[in-house]
């Protein structure tokens, strides 16, 4: 038995066995619970670890499982997936620090963590997907893993949420399981390469190819709320706040603009989408999205929506990024889906905090917030500082990069849809700052739980700030190697065969 | 085309079982579609009997045996059909079936 | 070669259960040991036919020795062996289930009722199980009109074994609906013998030319296996038949018994009838199952009341079967559209069995399955929720269950052939299924508190419950082999497309 | 206690009933010119049947397809009869024939003569079976008229209420036909293969066993439900349900 084709199995089942064992303990094993967690997802980012190591040494590392003559479930570490699955590992990581403290002493938290579990597992396993349908298996199980979490309140207004995210995923899941079966009557199955696999078949089908991309898209967009499919993603704000930095930053929206990047990159190739001129109408809808999202954000009073509809915003660059066809845009897409992350789940971290300490859910609610938790604040205002494209943060290296693609490209209209989308950005997170740190609070907080002058538990307080100094690192040391930046630009490098 | 004796007895099997089937259909008390059903049954016995007197010089057994068989997988309906429809009429009261009668206790 | 390779373990599969019928009629007290030890007995006999037909091709044993046209033959190819697994499998698992089902104390009936069910359950279940095995082994059209009686009947007396009122109307119209179905069948078996003077199968595909004859037989077999099958719009008995059955029962009626006309119509439209069939009958076929899908579906979102949302349920999911029809008419999807059919016959019998015995979990604990009142199921019977979520995920057709590799593949003979109409159908579908399971599994989440359960559920009905439940769910991580198997004696092209 | 609309049949012509009418008479016509296009002369399997016909055991060919060629379906047919009395019985308690007490005189007095009679015509068919029509079911069928006649007569309660024996009876023809039929194959025959030296009187070993369970299921299918055992008839309950 050779290790090489089980690693990435082990993978995928640290957390998976994990969370099937959560299922059965007893409400009060408080203690057993959190250590299994903790060492589920210790033990997943050592393995991504040694996987980083081995790729790195050329290591092949593939699992096939045969579902069909013909049709095979195919696990496969290459660069792009190392990405994700190191991106997703890490954040898992300390989410669920963060879950522990959070939910400590809710009800039904064995189902809660179970799920959880395997909803990482279910993005590991979409980061590692070596084809289309081992994809869309581990995508449709994300969907399915996630519901449990929105609807984990159990009030009216959650269930709600949770209707609107099935119809959603599920009515996306069949057009993406459509383009799928399609794709596969027309070319056989085809596997994830960097430079795409379908150049040969675009120049027989070329018009089926295009409708399959529409597809892909269409069904891909909906987690990663590209306009008008997003319409999920501010009701499902009603779960806990780990499950929001869950969907935002690791899991679903990730896993959708991640699919996105599969298709245009791995799939298709960047030439061939070029050729078939797709990219174009995509780029268009990030762009409108982009600009929606921001728009929308600036009306939300409630922190949670606001920042639900500022991810709509941002995930769009990484389909722009993606979708504008050049070199340099390429790198920004892809940076900023790890750079997005870290900033997102900072903000829905500290937007948590004050939520579970203070009782604060609304932008208004906020002033003089800095005084009385700098430390939380401190981290909510670097990952918004990265979020607007300030330097030296993560988010400007992102953006920096699209911006220079687009001017590379002569896309020139993306550069001011950049430029508008920073400047709302700027509009609806400054004031928040500007609040929280120079107004005075003269009401008192509307729920305060918090022990003392704390702000509150270590757990709930640790991740912000570890995700925040990474925000931090990810700007200031942006060519270190190993950086997301130094990391994407090998990826790109193969992809456009420099 | 002159009848042969043997297609005057096929086509009596095809009216029976028809007049069995129209009876099943459209009436509603149960000892009568009991007894449509054994008059489609008697329909396709004596359709089968009928062909096997068309061989020459003896009647071809097999279609015999299948009637045998058949008549008495027919006794057996009836006797089940009987008892239930009893016990239909104790639990209801009536010999018929109710239209609309899924979302019993 | 050594006696596990040559012994004839088709035969097995029915002896054994015949006796175990005459065993359990007799000894009472035994009679549950007996039906499981009998089911284990069928799945070591399935194994070894299996094995069989794996190694050296489809099996035919003449009964008697008399061989075609005068005798009955048996005959066992991949469809037959994996309607054999089907059976043995659920048939395990619902005996287990129903040990415990009819000897627990704290059970809402009496206990009178309880006894009486219980000493007849066994001997009825034993027959069906006879008669399943013996029909999924037949190739004398003949014979299957006899092992259709008596499948019908046990199914029958089993349907009305609850007593009660509406069990018992749904009972007597489900045999009225039975015993006319087989009397089409037995007539359009007279018309091919007094035609082609054989009831062999295989006799009989070579020698039927399309002419009156060969239509009306046809129309006559098909129109009864398809009021049998509960087939739209002939699916009326269906719902309050299955629904108000003890537990154990509506999950062998939904699973295994329907499943028995289809495979006949299976058998008779590509190996019978082959030169016979039109494309306008297919695709009428092929409407009446949208028509299922569609009515059954609608239904399912409606009914007040757990057991008959199942039921509908089972009513929209032979619907998909009879997609097959329009969908092999195009030699290049055949034999794909055969083994997705097949397939998804296998996954709906573990996914609708482990359903029904999870409702009957839940019916238990509350003492009611009205839908409107199970708030906080999960709290009280978290193994059965999940057993009917995991068998949900099979029957929306959700990756990685058996339901969604029979639905890709499916869809694959769909798009492979051009119909989109079909393609879109089956999506349809699969949205609406997911529907009617996510209008029970809502209430799992709900928070309110509610009283301790009436009734407690014994582990084994919950664990019998969710085993089959998973194997529904991993039958789409397992289905090379059987669709391999399947090929054996395939009655469809072996050319397909994408499936080199 | 029925509504009397029940048995007063609607017979009025509705438009459901004239669709039904039309749709039951075209489907008469078009079998109807189905059946006309058979072969007028077919000797079907008769041939085949008659030249095998001293290898079956048995002089009746119709006895040799029954018994010996088909014999296969005869086993589950077998098994179906006993499925119907199992299925009846587990619907419901039979009656107690409260209608038919006392029986008259004139009845018991017609009975001793006719029923040795019917008892001996009973055998005789199954005897002869093997050469001419008759055989287990006909036998079977005159003997259970035997048991019907004494349920009339209200003098066959000794039948009824030895529930081990009556079951053991019931069950007798299917298991004789199964340990036959597995027996057989002891030699290296097929299921059903019998000897040829040895098939008439497997056969008529068959059938004397078929006879006394089909004649025991007939007369089980009139009584209409399970038999009241002694120790039940103290509580006889009105819902089918048997107390154990």
């Amino acid at each position: 038995m050779n290790l090489d084709h089980w690693l990435l199995v082990f993978i995928l089942l640290s957390s998976f066995v994990t969370g099937l064992i959560i299922f059965f303990l007893k409400e009060e094993a408080h203690r057993l619970r959190t250590l299994l967690n903790l060492f589920g997802a210790l033990l997943k980012v050592i393995l991504v670890g040694v996987m980083i190591a081995g790729v790195q040494a050329n290591h092949v590392y593939e699992s096939r499982l045969e579902l069909l003559p013909g049709l095979d479930l195919v696990l496969r570490a290459d660069a792009m997936s190392a990405l994700f699955a190191t991106l997703s590992s890490v954040l898992w990581l300390v989410t669920t620090l963060y879950a522990v403290g959070y939910l400590e002493g809710e009800p039904h938290r064995s189902r809660f963590f179970g799920f959880f579990s395997i909803c990482v597992s279910a993005t590991t396993g979409v980061a590692l997907a070596g084809n289309l349908i081992t994809f869309l298996i581990f995508y449709e199980l994300l969907t399915l893993s996630t519901y449990p979490l929105v609807v984990h309140r159990g009030t009216e207004k959650s269930l709600q949420a949770g209707r609107t995210y099935l119809i959603y995923t599920l009515s996306g899941g069949a057009l993406l399981l459509l383009a799928t079966v399609w794709l596969h009557t027309l070319a056989g199955p085809v596997e994830f390469s960097l430079g795409g696999a379908l150049a040969q078949v675009a120049t027989q089908h070329r018009s089926e190819l295009i409708a399959i991309f529409a597809l892909l898209i269409t069904g891909l967009g909906v987690k990663a709320a590209l306009f008008p499919l997003h319409g999920w993603l501010p009701q499902a704000m009603v779960a806990p706040a780990p499950v929001s930095a869950l969907l935002h930053a690791v899991a679903v929206v990730k896993a959708g603009a991640f699919g996105i990047v599969r298709v245009v990159y791995d799939l298709y190739g960047v030439y061939t989408a070029e050729a078939l001129g797709v990219l174009a109408p995509l780029a268009g809808v990030a762009a409108f999205t982009i600009i929606y999202g921001s728009v929308r954000a600036l009306f939300q009073d409630d922190l949670k929506r606001r920042l639900a509809f500022s991810t709509v915003s941002q995930v769009s660059y990484i389909a722009l990024g993606t979708a504008l066809f050049g070199y340099l845009s390429t790198i920004g897409g892809l940076t900023h889906l790890v750079h997005q992350g870290i900033m997102k789940i900072t903000l829905f971290f500290c937007a948590g905090i004050f939520a579970h300490t203070l009782g604060v859910h609304k932008v208004s609610e906020m002033a003089g917030l800095g005084l009385r938790m700098p430390w939380s604040m401190a981290a909510f205002t670097i990952a918004a500082l990265g979020m607007i494209g300030v330097p030296p943060f993560a988010g400007f290296i992102s953006k920096w990069y699209i911006g220079l693609g687009a001017v590379g490209s002569g896309s020139y209209w993306a550069v001011a849809i950049l430029a508008a989308s920073s400047a709302l950005n700027a509009a609806y997170f400054l004031p928040i700052l500007h609040a929280a740190w120079f107004k005075k609070r003269q009401d008192p907080w509307p729920a305060d739980h918090a022990h003392g002058a704390g702000e509150g538990h270590w757990m709930l307080l640790a991740p912000p700030l570890v995700t925040a100094a990474l925000v931090v690192a990810a700007g200031v040391l942006a060519n270190a190697p190993f950086s997301p930046l130094e990391w994407v630009r090998y990826i790109t490098e193969i992809e456009y065969g420099k | 085309m002159t009848l042969e004796p043997y297609l005057l007895y096929a086509l009596a099997g095809v009216g029976l079982f028809a007049i069995g089937l129209y009876a099943l259909i459209a009436r509603t008390h149960l000892l009568r579609k009991i007894l449509a059903l054994n008059v489609m049954g008697t329909g396709v016995f004596l359709f089968l009997i009928a062909i096997a007197y068309r061989s020459e010089p003896v009647a071809d057994p097999v279609p015999q045996a299948m009637v045998l068989t058949g008549i008495v997988v027919s006794v057996c309906a009836t006797g089940l059909a009987l008892a239930l429809a009893h016990r239909v009429q104790t639990t209801t009261g009536r010999m018929v079936l109710a239209e609309n009668d899924e979302s019993g206790a | 070669m050594t006696l596990w390779d040559t012994a004839p373990w088709l035969l097995w599969s029915i002896v054994l259960p015949l006796s175990a019928g005459i065993l359990t009629f007799l000894f009472r007290r035994a009679a549950p040991w007996i039906g499981i030890a009998t089911t284990l007995g069928s799945v070591v006999s399935v194994a070894g036919l299996a094995a069989q037909v794996v190694h050296s091709g489809p099996l035919r044993y003449s009964v008697g020795g008399w061989g075609v046209p005068l005798g009955i033959d048996l005959r066992a190819d991949g469809l037959s062996v994996l309607m054999l697994v089907m059976s043995a499998v659920i048939g395990v698992a619902v005996s287990v289930y129903a040990a415990r089902y009819f000897s627990d104390a704290d059970a809402t009936d009496e206990r009178a009722v309880q006894a009486h069910q219980r000493a007849y359950f066994w001997p009825l279940w034993m027959f069906l199980l006879a008669g399943l095995n013996g029909l999924f082994l037949a190739a004398d059209i003949f014979h299957l009109y006899v092992t259709l009686e008596l499948l019908g009947f046990a199914a029958v007396s089993l349907a009305a074994l609850a007593g009660k009122r509406a069990a018992v109307v749904a009972a007597m119209r489900y045999l009225l609906v039975s015993l006319s179905g087989s009397l089409f069948f037995l007539f359009g078996v007279a018309i091919l013998y007094a035609a082609y003077a054989t009831v062999d199968l295989t006799a009989l595909a070579g020698k039927v030319q399309p002419g009156p004859l060969a239509w009306s037989a046809l129309a006559l077999m098909a129109s009864g296996l398809l009021i049998k099958g509960a087939v739209f719009p002939l699916h009326f008995w269906l719902p309050p038949a299955h629904a108000n059955a003890p537990t154990p029962v509506s999950a062998l009626l939904s699973a295994l018994v329907v499943k028995a006309s289809f495979y006949i119509l299976l058998r008779l439209w590509f190996e019978l009838f082959g030169a016979v069939v039109t494309p306008a009958t297919a695709t009428f076929l092929g409407l009446l199952g949208a028509g299922a899908i569609l009515w059954g579906s609608a239904q399912a979102l409606h009914q007040p009341r757990l057991k008959l949302l199942v039921a509908y349920s089972t009513v929209a999911q032979l619907g998909y079967l009879m997609l097959v029809f329009p969908l092999a008419q195009n030699a290049g999807s055949a034999l794909t559209a055969w083994s997705a059919c097949v397939y998804f016959v296998l996954a709906h019998a573990c996914a609708k069995t482990a359903m029904f015995l999870a409702a009957g979990n839940i019916a238990h604990a509350a003492g009611h399955d009205r839908i409107a009142d199970l708030d906080g199921i999960t709290q009280a019977l978290p193994l059965s929720v999940a057993a009917f979520a995991l068998a949900g995920i099979s029957l929306i057709g959700l990756p990685p269950s058996g339901g969604f590799i029979a639905k890709w593949m499916l869809l694959q003979a769909a798009i492979g052939s051009g119909k989109w109409g079909w393609a879109t159908l089956i999506l349809v579908g699969s949205l609406l299924a997911a529907a009617y399971v996510m209008r029970v599994l809502w209430h799992a989440f709900t928070q309110v508190e509610v009283a301790r359960p009436l009734h407690r559920v014994p582990r084994t009905m919950e664990w019998s419950a969710l085993a089959l439940s998973l194997l529904a769910v991993l039958l789409g991580l397992m289905a090379a082999r059987p669709v391999e198997l399947l090929r054996s004696g395939a009655p469809v092209s072996m050319h397909a497309p994408g499936q080199t | 206690m029925n509504a009397p609309d029940d048995f007063t049949d609607d017979t009025r012509l509705t438009p459901l009933r004239l669709m039904i009418m039309l749709f039951v008479l075209t489907l008469a016509g078009a079998l109807g010119w189905a059946v006309c296009s058979l072969p007028a002369y077919s000797s079907g399997l008769a041939v085949t049947a008659l030249a095998e016909l001293s290898n079956s055991g048995v002089l009746n060919p119709v006895t040799a397809a029954v018994l010996n060629y088909r014999g296969y379906d005869t086993l589950l047919e077998i098994a179906v009869l006993l499925l119907a009395v199992i299925g009846v019985w587990s619907l419901a308690q039979a009656e107690p024939p409260a209608a038919f007490e006392p029986a008259s005189p004139v009845l018991l007095s017609f009975l001793r003569i006719v029923l040795p009679l019917m008892i001996l015509i009973a055998g005789y068919l199954l005897w002869i079976g093997s050469f001419a029509p008759g055989g287990a079911f006909q036998g079977g069928a005159v003997l259970a008229g035997v048991l019907v006649l004494l349920r009339l007569s209200n003098q066959d309660r000794a039948i009824w209420s030895h529930e081990v024996w009556l079951r053991f009876c019931l069950v007798l023809g299917l298991s004789v036909f199964i340990a036959v039929a597995v027996g057989v194959m002891a030699g290296g025959g097929k299921l059903l293969e019998y000897p040829r030296a040895h098939a008439g009187m497997l056969i008529l070993l068959i059938e004397s066993a078929a006879l006394i369970s089909i004649a025991l299921t007939l007369a089980a299918l009139f009584v209409g439900g399970r038999a009241l055992s002694d120790e039940d008839s103290s509580r006889a309950s009105d819902n089918g349900v048997q107390p154990e």
